[in-house]
């Protein structure tokens, strides 16, 4: 399912709230929402940084749109500074998410540090009772609660320990415990599920991040390698079936 | 704003949407009304199939992006059948860009597009930076670019416009090259040969090593040289560069182009060519008349 | 961060205070101190005294500045006299930048200036922008370049470096001829010749119509360049273009600079340079290695 | 009289008030001060604009700074914008202000629109009952009571003819009352004052504007043609004796 994307300048920033070291969430009036694992492209300045910054689809409201996401760099920098009553430009829903009829049985989301953002809004259309998030944390976990509150079962991976098992996401996800997979993530996780996935025969989507630019197809800047050649992140993805995808080394 | 005539070509205004970044117009229709630009200019085109480059693409840098897209475009014949037919309908002047690796390519593909019904305008993008083969090195002296342009010459029946670079040796002697050899517009610029390291990966951000600079950034180098082409060549010139704004536009005008193209800037701001066309407006046609 | 040495001279850093960017020095010694610099390269001097150009001398842009300052300057006698005995307590490696209208300004200037005391290194400018005769056009062809430096190199009894234009033909060309004709060092880039339009009073900003772009927008561009230069000669290259952080002079060293000149990025925070040195120093000596 | 300049960054916006249809009054936290007619370069943003904005000294105490500014563009509209709290670069105090020994006898303060800026600090170096302020404005006057305060006389012309005399404020100026005069507002006016007082014989001092880079005096972008070549605005001005100033036409 895909909405029609819609530029808005002047959306009122209706809440921005820290939920962990370096992590925000960001709640703008928008009735445009959209389906799990679309994205919006961003922008909280005028001129610099040059380009949008795409964020994925947390939750929504009629009326609201949540954004769940980790300062990186200059842009979710900016962004972490908007207070209830700024405005922000926003592109979107854009994208294609995730195939909801394609994750049927048991549902693994599986997903590494910010990765957990487009998977909040895809329990929800889950049956929570099938569904296990398999989340892995460099530290401290965040967003938990999001899930737990859907009746989703988790399970946490810390590299340091400091919650759940220590260690990476992939080191307890068992691809055999499941029938469908869904993941988001640092790239060499990603690929190490879709691995896993594959070996173990169970279908994965994969939600793929590249640089963009326009957000809507037209630039060509934001490819990914695929057996069907190059493919846009940000029109034919983000969300691709894993064992299209061509990983790099 | 009265219509603006580009080799003969009536445009309803003179906004362009410049190549590569406007893809087949079918993208952005869904945001606006491409209908009201002045003409939309496709992706550059290449006879055969393209997959374009491997590695990252795109590259923010202090108001401006490095792209490294390498002419990634179904080819001709697919776009033809299936990308040509709906840009018919947009309402609004079709201009084909057509790049290739060699002479032999580019006649192919100027003769495919110029036989086709339904393209105004060809665009003859001998200034892509982000090709191994072909693209800028056939912009960069007169020698060249006079020997491709004459060469698909005689086989354009549309109205043709050589795209020039700015690495060009001389780009002054390049444009008289091409107005020789026969074009019947020019446009410029093509984006500037950059570069950007990572340097903690240590190594260059592009598999390429270098990338395509556009954006705000060139605009002053981009007027500078669109203003000294006009001024040594009788074809028509169309400015492009960095173009974000109406007043950038009027700059352009003002300096002797008779349309102008617009890229980057609708990465930034979809609707940013709607903005400069109805700022023109307000501000004038007396008032964009070359000085 | 080790000792630098260029063309035979040690720099206590990488990093250089660009020419036309901080007057004789003194100007910013009330701010802070300019003797932690690795070198500091006087504003162009010509051996006549010149006033520079009329009207608007600079202009804002996305990410840069044009500049039409026009190699305004005391005179190398008064340069000589008034400012050089100050320049030299400092305690840094002092380079002077000159420029001429013709050949035999030039080689009366570099005379002038390699007899006196207390010149570490002298910059040949080939390459401003923004003075009707000589400048830029003498770094456009290798010709032109190669007999201006085989010129001065007789009666130049200092280190040479040659300043080259972004705006050469081929600067890797240029680069070539300057080096066969005895540069021992080279630095690039100068700024690029650009331009604005006043659109409401309708004519150029400039009296001179171009000007020199400078400022991080060239940044990718002058990056490209040194890439190219560096691996095509012999010689050290300085790097400048754009740079402002610690991070950008990095991506110049890994293109293969031996050392970095910084210019507008003073003009935004006068102590960027001490920011850039700090910021090179924790990256550490090994990280900087070239590519 | 000079004082050193200052490069400070997190320079704290202790108020920032708006007095008139787009002009300002802005006061921070700094101790650096400054003599009457000289100036310091203000940014209150990241990377764009590229440039600092030079604004003149309008008061000062031991730990304030003010500035009286008009929004002409992108800085001083992104300087308006800042609140108390806010933290702002400044470089100054810089270049050369009035000569205060010069300006002796009857004093008449001539100024066009925001030239009023650089002559607060000036009026309360003088002795007020000696210093006329002929003050002229497009329409409403602003900062007249700041001046007032202070004792001096004011006259007021503008141009629409809302308060004093309707014309521009040469037209209510005589030199032939005053024994010298400083003077701030648009080239042609203040050519026009030099013009005056030149025929009058009147000693005359006019606070330049030129668009400015570094502002310390290295670059040589604010130059202005004197009767001995081409001078830096920033640093051998911004205050010039009129009769060295060659006036364009
Ligand atoms: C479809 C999509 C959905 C996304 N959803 C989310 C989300 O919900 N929450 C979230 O926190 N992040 C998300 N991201 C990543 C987010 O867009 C980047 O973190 C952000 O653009 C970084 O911008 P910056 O200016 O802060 O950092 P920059 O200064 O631009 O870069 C900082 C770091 O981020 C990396 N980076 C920059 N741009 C991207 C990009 N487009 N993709 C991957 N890495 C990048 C750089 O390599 C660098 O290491 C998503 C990315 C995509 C493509
Ligand atoms: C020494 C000095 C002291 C000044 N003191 C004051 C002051 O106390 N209060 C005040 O309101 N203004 C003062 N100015 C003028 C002020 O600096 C400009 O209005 C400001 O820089 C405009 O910046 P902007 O980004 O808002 O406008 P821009 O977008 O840069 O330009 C808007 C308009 O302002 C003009 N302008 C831009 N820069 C300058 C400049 N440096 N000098 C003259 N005109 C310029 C442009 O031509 C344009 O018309 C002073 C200028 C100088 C040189
Ligand atoms: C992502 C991208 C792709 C481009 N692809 C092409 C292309 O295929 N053919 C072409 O002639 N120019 C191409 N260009 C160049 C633009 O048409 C334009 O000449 C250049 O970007 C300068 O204009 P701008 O500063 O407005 O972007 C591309 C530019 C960008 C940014
Ligand atoms: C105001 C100004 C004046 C300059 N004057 C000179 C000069 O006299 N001689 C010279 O070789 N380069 C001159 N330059 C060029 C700089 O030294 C430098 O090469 C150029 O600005 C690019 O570096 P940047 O981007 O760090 O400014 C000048 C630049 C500026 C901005
Ligand atoms: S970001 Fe432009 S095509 Fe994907
Ligand atoms: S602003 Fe640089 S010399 Fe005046």
């Amino acid at each position: 399912m895909t909405t029609a994307p819609v530029y808005a300048e002047d959306v009122p920033v209706l809440a921005q709230e820290r939920i962990a070291q370096d992590v925000y969430l960001l709640t703008v009036s928008a009735e445009t929402a959209g389906a799990p694992g679309q994205f919006y492209l961003l922008r909280a300045w005028d001129r610099d940084p040059l380009l949008s910054r795409p964020l994925s689809l947390y939750t929504a409201t009629d009326t609201t749109v949540s954004f769940l996401y980790q300062v990186r760099g200059r842009g979710t920098a900016l962004l972490s500074r908007c207070e209830p009553g700024d405005r922000l430009t926003l592109l979107g829903p854009l994208g294609h998410g995730f195939r909801l009829a394609d994750l049927g049985g048991r549902v693994a989301i599986v997903t590494g540090g910010i990765g957990i953002a487009p998977m909040r809004a895809l329990a929800e259309q889950l049956l929570p009772q099938h569904v296990t998030l398999i989340a892995g944390f460099r530290s401290t976990p965040f967003a938990l609660q999001d899930f737990e509150r859907l009746g989703v079962h988790a399970l946490v991976a810390t590299e340091d320990g400091c919650a759940g098992t220590r260690g990476l996401c992939t080191d307890v996800f068992d691809p055999e415990q499941f029938d469908s997979v869904a993941t988001c993530g640092p790239a060499p996780m990603m690929a190490r599920v879709a691995a896993l996935c594959a070996a173990a025969h169970v279908p994965c989507q994969v939600s793929l991040e590249a640089r963009m630019a326009c957000g809507v197809g037209a630039c060509l800047v934001c490819a990914c390698a695929t057996l069907q050649g190059n493919r846009r992140v940000c029109t034919d993805g983000p969300v691709f079936d894993a064992r299209e995808v061509v990983w790099h080394a | 704003m009265p219509e603006t005539i580009l080799c003969g070509v009536r445009l309803k205004n003179p906004v362009i949407a410049a190549s590569g970044t406007f893809g087949f117009a079918a993208e952005y229709a869904q945001l606006f009304d491409v209908g009201r630009l002045g003409a939309i200019c496709t992706k550059g085109l290449t006879l055969r199939p393209r997959q374009g480059n491997s590695g990252v693409r795109v590259w923010e840098t202090t108001g401006g992006i490095l792209n490294s897209v390498g002419l990634q475009n179904p080819g001709i014949p697919a776009f033809l059948e299936q990308e040509l037919p709906r840009m018919r309908t947009l309402g609004t002047v079709i201009i084909a860009n057509v790049g290739g690796a060699d002479q032999a390519e580019f006649v192919e593909g100027v003769r495919l597009l110029s036989d086709a019904d339904g393209i105004d305008i060809i665009e003859l993008n001998i200034s892509c930076p982000n090709v191994e083969r072909g693209g800028a090195t056939f912009s960069k002296t007169c020698e060249s670019a006079r020997a491709v342009v004459a060469a698909v010459r005689p086989v354009c029946h549309r109205p043709l416009m050589v795209k020039l670079s700015p690495d060009a040796e001389d780009i002054v002697s390049v444009a008289r090259a091409c107005e020789e050899a026969g074009a019947d517009a020019l446009s410029l610029v093509n984006s500037f040969r950059g570069m950007a390291i990572d340097i903690r990966a240590r190594r260059p951000v592009f598999d390429n090593v270098t990338a395509g600079l556009a954006g705000p950034c060139i605009k002053p180098i981009a007027l500078r040289m669109v203003w000294e082409v006009a001024h040594a060549v009788h074809i028509p010139v169309v400015g492009i560069g960095g173009i974000s704004t109406w007043e950038d536009a009027a700059e352009f005008l003002l300096a002797g182009a008779t349309a102008i193209g617009v890229g980057t800037a609708t990465l930034v701001k979809p609707t940013a060519m709607l903005d400069i066309i109805d700022g023109l407006e307000r501000f004038g046609a007396a008032a964009l008349a070359p000085l």
